[in-house]
């Protein structure tokens, strides 16, 4: 079955392009612009884990090494579009224009975290593994509804593709033709479990032929790939031709979360190589390189301003008001119950606060 | 109300066809999900006729998944429209369990009311009509323990069309529960279009000052027959039906057990964790020393609801109910 | 896609064989088996359906249709198999040896009816859709764990492939390779909802793929292809290489259940034309005639035996002592708590019974 | 317990790391089924080194499914096998609900005893670790409810092993939550081998005359706490652990209320169905003239678990519980 689903692939580890019909469509503006996002999500993972050392934020899911497939993925979203992502694309999120404070307060524990700016239509997220990909399939559905253009893209790992969710899901979505794209991030392991013991079969693009729709196999960590398919399959989308799986294969060097340790399942020797062989960034360095755009200034420029970006969101973060006890209960219903009412002033009373 | 309404006689189950019906007509965002719900109009016709003339885009047939289509109806919610959900039995809710606990009840949480999920489930319950396993259960319990969610059920096709209404508008999920024995039991005079019965507001059914009786639901037929049968031994039973389980009106509650000092609690669930234990708390908590008996629960066993064949031993029937207050008056 | 999943047939409408491979392993003992279990089954289903409308059981789901696949399949098991029916699998129960008076018992709301016999492993029919497929993979794990060569096979339906538990239970199966069957009844129907509402794939062997088993679509109504094709799968299950998806494309030509009123949602003609040319019974009855096999008297005894053992069935049915009380409360849990206890005495105590 | 048995120092969760090696060991029916409890060893470490000493067939690692796997657990204890099946975090079992309440609860009753489901579902429950949304739940309620399937929660090491082993041996299925902020707080004493703690018996704590506590799991060391500094005020609380949630030991509830007259009841789950009004209902039902004062409850909110910059503020608290104490003794 594999071999009916090759990877797919626009630029080579080397940074070559190897599907040479993509040539012009990747300028220089537009790799340019895939390298600053890379660096930017890159240099904010990192420093998200050393916040997390140093109890500043709570547990925390890395995502170094995946960068390519969430950045080439929310970049051929357009702003009204709809994204659904877990716990481990803020990447993409970020991407599509969410806040970096809000990111922040959301790995410390704050609701405030799960408030997308105005406008933007990022869902909380998703924690119960595939609970998302029905939500998504419904939001989309209702944009086909309302009559607009508007697509939804749901992000998913490998290990989803086991739960019912995933099934029903992406089953609703390909019945109805709801202008959604199920993008797949195959980093080969659900927390320990390695793919072999997720699944029999050996891709994730096959399991598109359940429902009847395309399932796309490229290569997560070329961006150039991720970025023209995810834009083919929402084009798609948008045209009334329904949703499309597409299986990114990629990898994260690092743990789980910052509560896991890999070492306990897997050697991490794998992650050492994948590094100096497949890294995303890098590849893109090559190509930037190979085509003369490399220019370490303005590497040094994008550094800095996704440091200073990022040093003001953590002073954001840390300056936010602390929890306010009344937000428990001001949000379960429009209008509180009797029993929240209740509570929630005795709760005040009690901890002399004022009631909000 | 106006005197100047018109009405029609209904039965139960017409009521909720003619609020489904008179929502669709009200408000274009309002569209019905579910299993067999169009061309068939449902198993028990709730929504019959309804995709004729609203078609397939406001009356949707769903893929056999409950998970899938509650999960997408809460995508739906979030993005503007009004669904309403039909659980061909609510033994069949328990796929979208995880849908509903993670995700309906707690989307305005989780974004401080940035999302909201303005979403209806409607599902038949109960035993008492000889169905297959599974399509008989009454665990409403476990959706009213749930914070974000409001659970309402009717007991008669007046209150079933003006709750229905009321749940459609409220702005959070609400599990609306239909007593499918009570569904062609008995005609009323229904009003015609758009009317509510505010959600968390219980009725007083008979007026009495020795025992309190609450009950709901399926149960409100047999506790009020009960309770008529109880005057010819001198004793005047309260009848409330609560018609919101979640969140259960505490102030009628409180009102009548001071006035009476003794309860009878009547509801088919399982004793254990069943919501005649939230009475008793809402009880403990406002009328402590009004009590003059401890109070008396009348419900289904804490055993699995059996097969039919056992189904009438397993039901609250009027013997046990008179039993019971009879058991507070002597206390 | 339907067409990488032809319908697959050895015996056609006429009853001419079409696949010459089988002539040999068809024999006149087979055939003559075969027929008498659909004559057989056929007849059950009438007479339940009459005695439904009599008050004499509560509402029924009948196969009407659907013969070959229930009776092919079930004849393909071993005696040691295990059977994971659903609410429309009586037939494929009975003839695996289910006792026909608990069925009976079933359907007049008796859980004394879903007790098979000593040594038959039968599960409960299944209610809640698709709910019996992981049960039937984790049995067969069991038997695999327990190193026998006991396979196992889950009937379900073709709304039954949009729940998760349908994806949940197959996927463990592949992984694991449990020797397991899954034998789907696509009857095109789910209540109303026709398939091409159900799913967006036109045909559910191919979901075979998303799992990388073997799918197998065949003509559910040629009890030949159903009886050898089973056979097959079973073999490949016994001999370590894992689970195998079945469709069996059939129709129903009555309700969904006796509660059902299939003029709401379809077109009653179809079943009728289907009834002269596609039906199973008939079908076999053809080529019994084309072979000079079939004799009249025989079928007569057929009958006329099977009418006796029904009636039997049903006498023993009614002559059953009626539901006891105390079996509410007997069989929660191997020791009653005190709640049950209580209630138990309680109750006997106001309807005058004795505690058992 | 004889006096010659070896003890060794353990936390709670190498108690129950413990307890299953033990049932590994004694019975080769036992299998451990979950997601990451295999090489991993599981996100808490559970099922440490278990996998290397017993193979992967009797410790499996499972696909990403819980629906799949407790159903697969379903078909395999009815097929001679004893699954011990992780939840990786009590809020991940809603996927599995349907298969727990539909079948892992009904086989004994559907089928009158001939098919039945010797298993066991372990979940580390409950907030106060800093972790994400979901992963917080203390949703006991909605299977306590559940005729057909007991509930038991230990406080501390001891009580973890014994438990769980008994659960092990039950012929019935049985939810063991584990309180996972408890896991590694505290050290004592664990026996080495095979014993037992009998299900459905809770445990004085602590003995006193003024008011009894009721607690259970992560709550208990706090309920303790509590108690302690109300001496100071000169009150005795007597504290129980229920240790079974269902089936409650009503025993040690009436006799300890009907010797101090007033009642505390602490939980982490919300008020509204929580088990806090299974003991009112127990106390309404056997020691209503007993009261001096109506009980008091201390849970959760009726809110979802916040997020855990707020669940410091959710959480029971010694104040909270002091305050209740008070309340109920000035009366
Ligand atoms: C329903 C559910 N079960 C279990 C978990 C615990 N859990 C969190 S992440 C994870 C693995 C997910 O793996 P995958 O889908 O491959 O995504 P990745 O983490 O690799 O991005 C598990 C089991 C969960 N969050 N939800
Ligand atoms: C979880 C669940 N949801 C809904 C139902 C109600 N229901 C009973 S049968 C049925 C249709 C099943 O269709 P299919 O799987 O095609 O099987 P068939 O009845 O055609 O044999 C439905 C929706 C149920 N039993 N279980
Ligand atoms: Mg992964
Ligand atoms: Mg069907």
């Amino acid at each position: 079955m594999d071999n009916q689903f090759p990877i797919q692939q626009i630029m080579d580890p080397n940074g070559i392009i190897v599907s040479p019909e993509y040539k012009e469509k990747i300028t220089a503006d537009l790799a340019k612009s895939f390298y600053r996002q890379l660096v930017r999500i890159r240099m904010f993972d990192r420093k998200a884990i050393s916040l997390q050392r140093q109890g500043r934020i709570g547990t925390y899911a890395p995502f170094e090494g995946q960068e390519a497939s969430q950045v080439g993925s929310a970049l051929a979203l357009q702003s009204s579009d709809w994204m659904f992502p877990t716990y481990r694309e803020h990447g993409a999120a970020f991407v599509f224009g969410h806040s970096l404070r809000n990111i922040l307060l959301f790995w410390n524990g704050r609701n405030e975290g799960c408030i997308p700016p105005a406008g933007k239509k990022i869902f909380p997220p998703g924690i119960p593994i595939a609970t998302q990909i029905p939500h998504a399939a419904g939001a989309a559905l209702a944009e086909k509804m309302k009559g607009t253009k508007n697509a939804a893209i749901a992000y998913f790992g490998d290990g989803a593709t086991s739960e019912g969710d995933f099934h029903e899901g992406i089953n609703f979505a390909s019945v109805c033709k709801a202008p959604v794209v199920f993008f797949n991030q195959n980093n080969q392991y659900a927390i320990s479990v390695p793919i072999e013991k997720q699944m029999n079969s050996k891709t994730i693009a096959q399991k598109a032929i359940a429902y009847d729709i395309p399932g796309i196999r490229i290569d997560g960590n070329d961006v150039f790939t991720v970025y023209f398919e995810t834009l083919k399959a929402l084009e798609r989308a948008r045209c009334g031709k329904g949703p499309t799986l597409i299986e990114a294969v990629t990898w994260r060097y690092g743990a789980h979360t910052t509560a896991d340790d890999p070492a306990k399942y897997r050697d991490q020797a794998a992650s050492k190589s994948r590094r100096m062989e497949t890294d995303p960034i890098l590849r893109l360095e090559r190509w930037l390189k190979n085509e003369g755009l490399y220019d370490e200034a303005w590497v040094r420029d994008i550094e800095a301003d996704a440091a200073e970006e990022i040093e003001e969101a953590i002073t954001e973060m840390e300056a936010f008001p602390p929890a306010d006890p009344a937000d428990i209960f001001n949000h379960v219903f429009a209008e509180p119950t009797w029993q929240i009412r209740e509570q929630k002033e005795e709760y005040l009373r009690l901890v002399g606060g004022v009631s909000t | 109300m106006s005197t100047a309404v018109r009405t029609k006689t209904m039965t139960l189950i017409q009521a909720i066809n003619d609020g489904l019906d008179t929502m669709l007509a009200d408000r274009k965002e309002v569209v019905l999900m579910g299993e067999d719900i169009g061309k068939n109009g449902g198993v028990f016709r709730a929504t019959d006729g309804l995709q004729g003339k609203y078609g397939e885009n406001r009356v949707m047939d769903t893929p056999l998944s409950e998970a899938g289509f509650v999960g997408a109806g809460i995508g739906m919610a979030v993005n503007g429209f009004l669904p309403v959900i039909e659980i061909q039995f609510l033994g069949f809710i328990y796929p979208a369990y995880e849908q509903i606990m993670t995700h309906a009840t707690r989307l305005r949480m989780r974004t401080m009311g940035h999302y909201t999920v303005p979403m209806v489930i409607r599902a038949p319950y109960g035993a008492g009509v000889r169905a297959p396993e599974i399509h008989c259960d009454s665990t409403e319990a476990i959706f009213t323990h749930m914070p974000g969610i409001k659970v309402v059920c009717p007991s008669n096709p007046y209150d079933a069309k003006g709750l229905l209404i009321a749940a459609i508008e409220d702005p959070d999920p609400i599990l609306y529960l239909e007593p499918m024995r009570s569904y062609r039991s008995t005609r009323e005079e229904v009003p015609e279009g758009k009317y509510m019965i505010e959600i968390g507001k219980g009725k007083k059914m008979i007026e009495g000052d020795d025992v309190t009786v609450i009950s709901w639901g399926a149960m409100m037929p047999i506790a009020l027959k009960a309770a008529e049968e109880m005057k010819i031994e001198g004793i005047q039973c309260e009848v409330i039906d609560l018609r919101t389980l979640f969140p259960i009106d505490k102030d009628i509650i409180a009102e009548s057990v001071q006035k009476t000092g003794r309860t009878v609690i009547v509801h088919e669930a399982h004793a254990t964790g069943g919501i005649g234990n939230d009475v008793l708390a809402i009880i403990n908590d406002t009328s402590f020393l009004y009590q003059k008996a401890p109070a008396e629960r009348v419900t289904g066993f804490d055993a699995p609801v059996p097969y039919f064949g056992f189904e009438d031993h397993y039901l609250p029937n009027e013997t046990r109910i008179k039993h019971a207050i009879r058991k507070v008056m002597m206390f």
